[in-house]
Formats: structure tokens, C-alpha cells, sequence
């Protein structure tokens, strides 16, 4: 099996493209916005961007099919989030602890989804979503449901150290699940820099040893990040087993907002990739035709008003009261006590995702 | 025809994966080698596709079950043995356990622990880990001690919306023997009173209630005491009526398992006596576990590190005597 | 001038460095970077190739330690969270616990956990792990509550021939200054009475210290009782010494710990009093954690998560009107 | 660099050729003892043979220097261990539980070590000693004496699967140290055959995504078992860095004892893994003139004696008496309490190694 198994080339899909293209812009929006009230003290424990990522999240989670894939972002996935259907205030409202998010206050940032929407809730601890993922494949499959779903999950340079990587991945291949696993490799685990991270040429070399199928891309290349990064979910979907796309790229901000990255030598920064992947993608869609320049000009007036109400929502919304939280961690605990106790969960409903 | 602990573990998965579609068996060496203690033997080829070997990878074990209880299974996990689902702590503590309270979405897993040391059976093969897991909010940490409890409280805990933490007692696995597996209803969170007595009550669980019986019965022969067993069953979350309602009658009470002496279930039943029931109390209970040190090899070392019917009616003559 | 409890963390691992040629730092961005809380900052100038930057690998990063200990080093490492140990958790507790006992050969390594919850960081930023590792044999855990504390007993937990795990707590970081560094003589495994008192004692450890010390000057405030603090500052082993001697003098115990309820600190405290000092209690002991679920991350429902002074006076009120 | 650097061909010191049958011979011998002693009841928990293995495992032990390398033995490493310089004896006292042995009847069978003689005591999570190599080689070069020292441990098919093989190995490439990792992969994991543990064409293709070197040997090939484990010994000594070696062979016994290996099916037995390293070395010394057929039957008679009084020694020697035993977990304990404890440690020394 290929590492660099060559991908079709195609013309990308204008649907695809534009839809990824509004995920990267409403992600790039939504953060500079956290970022903004992080510093302003609206929001407290901190803020992780995806400034500089958007463009293989985005395609990634455009690439997913929301009704059957199963998705498990990462910390720098807003744009996957986004494109896959996640709703911009799942995100305020999880920053900002409102009992109308997903997490009810009870978990912040980044750590949030939709379970029962094929979106798992990440745990902070790297590499753990990569054998949940694949567990919910396995699922599929003993149903027998699984022919033309997808399950796809995110990790960095870093997480790829991890055991819990390694035993998810190892444990996919062996089941052939179509499972994509992106890595992001952004030079930087936090402080870190892939020197002292691990040793081998690429991380793609990876792949070979796992038996999977790898791809490498240049993560600020927009239409490249589109291409590689769908062509590897469309190789999952069809059967070939699992997929890992190794993207290279920067993050062009802290490791949390409270991180200026001055570790992060100027080089890099000025080098090629330290390309704002979101002005790539502007001017390969303007140039390419998918969109004129005017059209993306409306797109960013139209999605500043959304940001702003995600954001004014959830400020409104009702935060947790500690009085009136269920304190309880177990689900059954009637079943377990034959009515004991009766508190229903949750006190307050989560609205639901559209 | 009589039917062991071993036998009972593996005829409850049997009904499980018969009754429930949503079930389905993953371990190391489960298939067709029926797992290293034999408690899938026959599953794989009766169920085909539905009990799984997996590679040696505890974190991402648990993982798997997490993901497919996410997707409407309802997945048993198989440790080889407790010792090594020390590999799956963070998956057990810090992913399934949190999850429900979190999200609001249940994760109905359930792992099986080997547990509890044999002779010869060493520091990583012997060891108790229901203290480390009742620690973590979310979990429910059950241990029967009786061939029939092995069956039902294994399809309560799979019937369970919340993970379980099922730890079975290898040492029960062949040397108990009931005639058939019977039920008397209890529901998990259930304590059962093994041996009613009146003079003082032992509460404990897993293989230490046989100790604690063979204690009791040489107790009452040598010198006439009636003592009474508690049988925790679960020890998350722990029964403190019927422990409670033991030693009002009793005023003595002895907390015993097998498990080391820092914190665990005897600590938590003494404090929560202490609390609760402090009245009720004639005398200052008292707990016994296992020496604070590894579980050692050599089968003579082995047996007194944990307690034994002698070491246990020596706690309880000084408990008596006070 | 002030130093806060963070500084004295870097302080004391300076003077480690400075002192003793086989000690080494290793642990996530710990190197120029000086770690996520800083508490290494300067070190990797200042010590050339003795402050290591780690993979994410907290597994491997337990074994590196160990194999260094086993050659000569008496290494100490940063966990960036002590939620992260969960990664290490089979490292910590099977291969540096249990290697004394096995082999009669020291390990003297020395593992900081970053622990507590502070507004914010939620449930796998926030955990308190003390009970976990304290229920292993072979491991001493120590958990400083003052700036002065946080550095001797880093310097006197390297300087043990066992592993040590020493949970820092995240709050007192920059929250807790004192003027200087000053050394009482205690050594690791004596507990210090941090306010004298008669009506009742209070014992505890790490942050909470201060919100009994709090709880007890408002109650003594609004209504004189005089309530005593001890602070355990090390949690396993335990000195019972200390906490017996205080109990004996005021009668009634509340144990206070931040972390979570089932098992842990209080149990322990709570069952050996219970045990050895049953005859000194005036009324029930009583505990005092977290509550039974994961930390949450909103800031007033983290607060109510964790015992407050109010929460503690409203115990202690319970406990002295018995 | 490359996976299959290839190992400068040399005709094979004879010293180091001898060495490595003499362990095998022993190894073989005191194995075929402890299994018979096992079926008698006369050794409990389990016995766990080398059967198979020998070449690989003797040849790795042989390589290394027992005066400065340190070596993490697994479960089938008793020719290895041999070779390295531990003494028969430590095995026997260990399995009957001597109180004279490394390990005084605390821990049994396979875990046993000298750790102050750089023969590290295995625990049973497997993957678990690989970052303690590690860590022992990293702290040599703390103090400047890493130069030609080597760290060696062993590794079966199965533990390849664990998280902290993967994190061991990986954090030993980023550092680049001298440390030889050999994966026996002798194709089952207990019951479990590789097709179940991973989905690569070949282990060895992992080394490359570790950025290690990569070596690969028939197992049963007892030449070549030598000159490539002594050379992937030499390419670390070297500086080359982190070397992995994968052996193919198949384990000619049950996983221990108790067990019949009735998965095993029989083409792979009678096939070229299933050849016995012992039969063809034996073959292959005598052919290649490193010593006559008459020199090694006297080996055999000699070695037959040696594990005979290995045995009778152990089973002669005092076996720890509960009431005698020092219930301590901690050494320092009275340096922690200010001498209120005062048991030293041990009770009953253990004999060191000559
Ligand atoms: C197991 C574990 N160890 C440590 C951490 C703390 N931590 C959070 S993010 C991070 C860096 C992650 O780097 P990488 O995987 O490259 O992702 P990136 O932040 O660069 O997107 C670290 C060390 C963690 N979350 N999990
Ligand atoms: C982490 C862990 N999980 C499970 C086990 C139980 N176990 C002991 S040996 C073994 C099989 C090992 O297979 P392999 O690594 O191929 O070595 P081999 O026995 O074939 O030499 C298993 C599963 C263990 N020791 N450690
Ligand atoms: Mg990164
Ligand atoms: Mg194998």
C-alpha cells in the first residue's frame, strides 16, 4: 500500500469549495471575537484558537456528511466544527457557561459537543478521541450500518506522541475503519517544536507502519487542503481503511491567548508557513472563479451579524445556579436505588442543534 | 450439575449477548481462545462477530467502548487482569466516567476486572482496584461474592445506563461452586446480610465475605459469638442503610477487604459509620485489609498479606473485648 | 519583597539544581519556556542541559524518571496538570511504587502535580489526585499549604529515597505570598497545627488550610468558638500523632479536603481516628469534600463545587451543636 | 536514513558465537527443567519459556557489556539474560521463591532483575521498561558517560500494540540514544495472531516512522540472529542512535506452561518459522567449524549439571517466612518519621551477583 497513495485529481467541487471557504471565514470571525473578550475578562480558564488551521478543519468537516459521520475536533477546529454543522453559539455558549449550550456550564471552551449528533465532547487529554471514534465505527459495523460512513478526528504534532494515538490508530487499522485522522502538524506542541517531539523525516512516515494510507499537504494552501483532505475521506468512505493527512502548517497565535508564542522564531512566521490560510483561500476562489470578490465582501458582512448574535445570545443567557444544579454524575441512579432518588436530567434543556 | 463463579460470569454474558442485540464482548484473547480465564469460552463461535479479540491496547479498549455505547451498544470489556486496566485509567476515569455529567449523554460500558490475588499470582496479577475506581465521580463499582450475584449483577450492569466498573474475584473463579445460580432479587446498590448475627457486625465484600463467614463460624463454635456479615455487593454507591441497620443491632462493626489499607472501601464505610452512626457504636470499629505493600509472590507470603480467618478473629476478639 | 508559592517551587528546584548534580528536570515546555505555570522559568539557562523538555508522553516520561533513578539521578517531573498523571498512572503506581519492595532498590524520584481547581479550568484541569496515588504502597504523597512549605518539602521530597508525589496546588500559585522563605524544621510526614484552637478541630490540607483558617476566624468573629486547623501537609503517610493529640484536646473532627467525596483523605483521616481515638470524640466526626461529580468549568458553579468557608462554617456549626 | 542499513557483512567473532549457543543451551535446559518442575506442582503462578527465542534473545545478551550496558530482559529472555551474566540461579531462586534470590519471594518467575547491576526487574504491563532503558541512558549522559554504552530491551508482537512502547521508543529517538529495542515477533500475543494486533506489512516498517533505524532477521536463522542483533548493538555503541530489530519466529511452546497453543496452527509450526534455533544453530556451528560435535555434547553434560544444582540450591534455600518478613513498602520510612520505624532492609540479603 502507497504511502502517498496519488489522489485523483478533480476539479474541486464549487459547492465544496465555497462552503469550506464560509466555514474558514465564520471560524476566523468567531475567534478574533473570543480573543477579544478574553482579554476583555468576559471569559475566564482561556481561549484556543484555530487562527492559521482553517483551511484543513474546514475542509475536513465539509467533507463529512453530518447526517451519518461521525466527528471528534479538536482544539483548533472551529472551522471543522462549523462546515460539519456545529452551531456558532454551541461555541459562546460554551466560552461563556450558558445553561443553554451543549455543556451547561459544566464544561468550557473547546471541550464541548453533540454526542447524540455524531460529535463527540473531546476530553482535554491528547490522542483519547482517536479510539472513541473508532469504537463508534465499530458500532456502525455490527449493525451493519457502516457501508458509506465516516469517522474522522483531529490531532496536532504533539498528540502524535501519545499512547492513546498510537493504540487508536493501531487499533483501526486492524478493524479497517474508515476512520481520516488529521494531523495538523503546526511545528508546535504548546512551547514545544517538533525536534523535540519526535524524530522521524515526516510524520507521514507514520502511516506505512500502521498500514494505513497517508497524505501529506501543505495546510495553507487552501485549494490543496480542499483536494487532499476530501480525497482522503473519499478513500475512507470507499473502503481503503484508514486515512491519515498530515498537514503542515502554523498557528498563528498562542497556544491559548494568554501564550504570545515568542518561541515561535520569526523565520517561521515570515516563511511559507506562516501564510494566513484564509487570504490564500480568498485569492485562489477569486482567482479560480468559484467567487467574486464582491460575494465574499457580503459573506463577511452577513457573518459578522452572526458572530455578533451568538455572542449577544449567549451573554443573555441563563448561567448556571449551583442551587439549582443536579449534582450528580451518574444517569441510573434511580434504577440502581429502585427510586431513591428522582431528580431528571437536565434541570434546564439544552436546545438542541438545528 | 453445579455451577462455579467462572461458569456464572461467562452464562450471564451468554444471556446478555442473546437477549440484547446492543451487546457485543471486546478483550484481549476473548474470541475463539475464550479469554485467558475462560469466561467467554464458546461466545465467539455462538455469536459470531459479536465478541472480539483486540490488540493489547487497554486505553484504546476503553476508548472503543466509549465510542460504540456513544453509538447504542452496550459493550463489555474484558481486562486480562484488574492489574492492567491501569493502562485504561484515563479512558475509565477522565472519558467514560464524565461523560453522562457533562453531556447528558449516558455511556452504558461495562469493564470486567480479574481481581484479587491468587498464590503465586505476583504484585501485577493480584491486585484490588475498586478504591481507585469509586474515587471518580460516574462510575459504579460493584463486586459479588456469590456464584448467582457473578450472573445477575453482571445483566444489571450491562443493563446499567452508566459505565460499571464489574470487579470479579479470580481466586472465586473455580473454587466456588453453587448448585445452580438462583435470584433473590437484590438490585445493584443492594447490600445482603450473608450471615445474621447479633454481637458484632463484619461489612466486606467480594472474596473477602467467605473469610469473613469461616471467621464468624469458627467464632461461634470456639466461643459461642453470633457475628453478623455484611455483603457490600457494590461498593459505589455503598448501601449505608443496610450497613447502618447491621450495626445498630450489632454496636461493633469490622470493615475487612482485600485491598490496600490506604483509603478504599473500609475507610469510607468506617468514616461514613463514624458519621452516620456514630451512636449506634459500642466500641471504636475497626478495619482490616491487606499489609501496605505490594502483593507479594511466594504463595506463604501471599496468604498473609491479605487477611485470613485467623487474622480477622484476632480484630474481632479485640473488638469484642472492648 | 514577596514570594508566593509558585516562586518558592522554583526556588526550591533551584537549589536542587545548585546543590545536587544527579537532579534533573523533565516535563511538557519546561525548558526555556520555564512551564505552563513558570515554575521552571530561568532553570534551563541557568542549568544547561539539566532541564529537558518532554514529548507528550506522560507514560514514558514516569519510566524515563525511573530509569534515572535506578542510575543514580534523583530526577523530578513536572506533570502540566496532575490530570495528565492519569497518563502515568501505571508508571507511578506499578513500576516506581512497587520497585523498593521488589527489589530492595530505591527509586528517589519526585513527580509535581499542578492540582486543585482554580475559575475556569474545569474537569480535567482542576482534579485533586492525592487519594489515588496515597492508596498505593510505596509512594509518599505530600501536599504543601504554605510558600514556606512548598519549599522545603520539595527540597526534603527530592532528597527522600522513595517516589514522591507532591501536589502543588494551582490556586495558592500567585494567590499565596508570604515575605520570605522560612523553615520550622518540620520534616515530610509531620503535620502542623496552623491554628490552635479548643471547640474543634478541623483537619486538612493544601488550599483548604486557608478556608478553614478563614471559616474558623469568621465563626470565632461572629460567635468565639475557637477552632483549631491542623494541616496534614503530608498525606500518606499520615501523622496520626498530631491529629489524635488534637482531637484529644477539642473533641470533635470536621477532615476538609477539595477532593472528590468517595474514599480519599477524610475517609482515611475520619476511619483512623474513628478507629484509634474513638474514646476522645464528643460527637460524630464529620467530612467535608467536593461534590460527587467532576469539576465543573463555570466559575460559580466550580466555587460551590469545592467547599467554601460557608460550607464549612454551616459543618462546623452542625458539629458543635452536638 | 534508511530502514535496512546494512550491516557491514564480517565473519562472525567465534567467541561471540560460543557465547551465545552456550546461553542457549543453558537457557534451553533450565527451561526444559522448570517446565517439568511446574507440571509437578512444584512451582505455582506460571512458568513462561524462551523456547524458540533463543537466538535472538542470547544474541542481543551476548552483545552487550555486562560491565557498563544495562538491559531490560522480557518474558522470553532467559538465553538473553544468560549471556548478559545473570547467573542461573536468580531464576530458580525466583520461581521457588527463595528468600536468597534478587527478588527474596516477592516478586516470581520472570520478574526478577538486578537493578544496581544494570538488569532492570521487569513489571508485567508490557511496553512499560522501554522509556526506563531510557531514561537509564539518559541519565549516563547527564553525567558525561553515555559515550560507548549501550541500553538494550526486548519486546514481543503484541507489546508493539501498547501506548507506552510507542511513547518509549519515540521519546528515545528524540533524544538519540544508544538504545536496541528487539521485537521477538514471533506472530501470536498469547492467542492472538498478528493479523488481530496490526495491520502493517511488516513491523520493521515502523522504524522509519520513529526515525530509528530498522533491522530485520529471520529468527530461526542462528548466524544470522548474531551478526544481525551484535550489529544493530554496535550500530547504537556507534552513535547511530535508537536501533530496532524485528526477529520472525514462532514461540515453540504454550504462552506458559498451562497452556497447549492449540492456536497454532500446524503449517506455521512445521514451517520455516517453526524451525528450532537450537537444532539449526547446533547445526550451523558445526558446520561453519566454530566447534566440534563432541565439544558441544560436553557443553551439554556440563550444562546439565550447572541447572541441576541451580535447582537443588533454590529448592534447598530458606523460603520467606510471613512473620520474619519486613511489611514495608517504603525505604526511607525512618528517615520520614525521624527513626520511629527502624527495620532495615532486607532481612535476609540477597547474594549478589559474581
Ligand atoms: C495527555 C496530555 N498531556 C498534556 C496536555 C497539555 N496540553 C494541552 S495542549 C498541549 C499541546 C498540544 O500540542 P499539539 O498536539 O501539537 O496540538 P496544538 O496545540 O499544536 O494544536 C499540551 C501539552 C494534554 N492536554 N494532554
Ligand atoms: C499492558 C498489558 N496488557 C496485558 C497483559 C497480559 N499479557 C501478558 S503476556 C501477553 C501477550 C504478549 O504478547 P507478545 O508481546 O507478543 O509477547 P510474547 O508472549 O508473544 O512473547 C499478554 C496479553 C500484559 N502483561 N500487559
Ligand atoms: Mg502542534
Ligand atoms: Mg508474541
Amino acid at each position: 500500500m502507497p504511502d502517498t497513495e496519488a489522489l485523483t485529481p478533480r476539479s474541486l467541487d464549487s459547492v465544496r469549495v465555497r462552503s469550506v471557504f464560509l466555514a474558514m471565514l465564520k471560524a476566523r470571525q468567531l475567534e478574533t471575537k473570543l480573543a477579544s473578550l478574553y482579554k476583555a475578562g468576559k471569559i475566564v480558564g482561556g481561549v484556543y484558537l484555530g487562527k492559521g488551521q482553517e483551511a484543513v478543519s474546514g475542509a475536513l468537516g465539509a467533507a463529512l456528511d453530518p447526517n451519518r459521520d461521525v466527528f471528534a475536533p479538536l482544539i483548533r477546529d472551529q472551522a471543522g466544527r462549523t462546515a460539519f454543522g456545529e452551531p456558532l453559539i454551541d461555541c459562546t455558549r460554551t466560552y461563556l457557561g450558558s445553561v443553554r449550550g451543549p455543556m451547561r456550564g459544566r464544561d468550557g471552551n473547546i471541550h464541548r459537543g453533540r454526542p447524540r449528533e455524531r460529535i463527540i465532547a473531546m476530553i482535554s487529554h491528547l490522542g483519547a478521541e482517536v479510539s472513541v471514534v473508532a469504537g463508534h465505527l465499530i458500532a456502525s459495523r455490527l449493525r451493519g450500518e457502516l457501508e458509506g460512513r465516516v469517522g474522522a478526528t483531529c490531532v496536532g504534532d504533539g498528540a502524535t506522541s501519545t499512547g492513546a494515538f498510537h493504540e487508536g490508530i493501531n487499533l483501526a487499522a486492524v478493524e479497517r475503519l474508515p476512520l481520516v485522522i488529521l494531523v495538523a502538524n503546526n511545528q508546535f506542541a504548546y512551547s514545544t517544536p517538533n525536534t523535540r517531539q519526535f524524530a522521524c523525516d515526516r510524520l507521514m512516515d507514520r502511516a506505512r507502519g500502521y498500514g494505513v494510507e497517508g497524505h501529506e499537504v501543505d495546510g495553507t494552501d487552501f485549494l490543496a487542503a480542499v483536494e487532499v483532505v476530501g480525497g482522503a475521506v473519499d478513500r475512507a468512505r470507499a473502503g481503503h481503511g484508514p486515512q491519515m493527512v498530515v498537514a503542515n502548517l502554523l498557528r498563528l497565535t498562542g497556544h491559548g491567548e494568554h501564550d504570545d508564542a515568542r518561541y515561535i522564531p520569526d523565520e517561521l512566521r515570515t516563511g511559507p508557513l506562516g501564510r494566513d490560510c484564509v487570504a490564500v483561500a480568498r485569492e485562489q476562489i477569486v482567482a479560480a472563479g468559484y467567487a467574486a470578490a464582491a460575494e465574499l465582501d457580503q459573506w463577511q458582512a452577513d457573518i459578522e451579524e452572526e458572530v455578533q448574535q451568538a455572542i449577544a445570545e449567549a451573554q443573555r443567557d441563563p448561567k448556571p445556579d449551583p442551587w439549582k444544579e443536579r449534582w450528580q454524575a451518574l444517569s441510573d441512579e434511580r434504577g440502581l436505588f429502585g427510586g431513591r432518588s428522582e431528580a431528571a436530567e437536565p434541570t434546564e434543556p439544552a436546545e438542541s442543534a438545528p | 450439575m453445579s455451577v462455579n463463579y467462572v461458569d456464572a460470569i461467562l452464562a450471564a454474558q451468554d444471556t446478555l449477548l442473546r437477549e440484547d442485540e446492543s451487546v457485543f464482548l471486546y478483550g484481549q484473547d476473548i474470541s475463539r481462545f475464550g479469554g485467558a480465564f475462560k469466561a467467554t469460552k464458546g461466545l465467539a463461535d455462538a455469536y459470531p462477530g459479536r465478541v472480539l479479540d483486540s490488540p493489547i491496547s487497554e486505553d484504546a479498549m476503553i476508548g472503543v467502548a466509549v465510542g460504540a455505547a456513544l453509538n447504542g451498544m452496550r459493550p463489555i470489556i474484558e481486562m486480562q487482569f484488574a492489574d492492567f486496566s491501569s493502562i485504561a485509567f484515563n479512558q475509565i476515569v477522565n472519558q467514560a466516567a464524565t461523560h453522562f455529567f457533562r453531556t447528558g449523554v449516558e455511556v452504558p460500558i461495562t469493564v470486567r476486572l480479574p481481581s484479587g490475588g491468587t498464590p503465586g499470582s505476583g504484585p501485577f496479577h493480584s491486585q484490588s482496584m475498586e478504591a481507585i475506581y469509586s474515587h471518580y465521580p460516574g462510575l459504579v463499582v460493584v463486586a459479588p461474592a456469590t456464584v448467582s450475584d457473578a450472573y445477575h449483577m453482571l445483566i444489571q450492569s450491562v443493563k446499567l445506563d452508566d459505565p460499571v466498573i464489574y470487579c470479579e474475584h479470580k481466586f472465586l473463579y473455580r473454587w466456588l461452586k453453587a448448585s445452580s445460580i438462583n435470584g433473590d432479587g437484590l438490585p445493584l446498590g443492594a447490600a445482603r446480610i450473608t450471615r445474621p448475627g447479633k454481637h458484632a457486625t463484619i461489612v466486606t465484600y467480594s472474596a473477602m465475605v467467605h473469610e469473613a463467614v469461616r471467621a464468624a463460624e469458627m467464632m461461634n463454635e470456639e466461643s459461642g459469638w453470633d457475628i453478623e456479615v455484611v455483603d457490600l455487593r457494590t461498593v459505589k454507591p455503598l448501601d449505608m442503610d443496610t450497613v447502618l441497620a447491621s450495626v445498630a443491632r450489632t454496636g461493633r462493626l469490622l470493615a475487612l477487604g482485600e485491598a490496600y489499607p490506604w483509603g478504599g472501601v473500609t475507610a469510607e464505610v468506617v468514616a461514613r459509620v463514624a458519621a452516620e452512626g456514630f451512636h449506634l457504636l459500642d466500641a471504636p470499629p475497626r478495619r482490616l485489609n491487606s499489609r501496605d505493600t505490594p502483593v507479594p509472590y511466594y504463595p506463604d507470603l501471599w496468604a498473609s498479606h491479605r487477611p485470613t480467618p485467623e487474622s480477622i478473629r484476632v480484630a474481632m476478639r479485640e473488638l469484642l473485648s472492648f
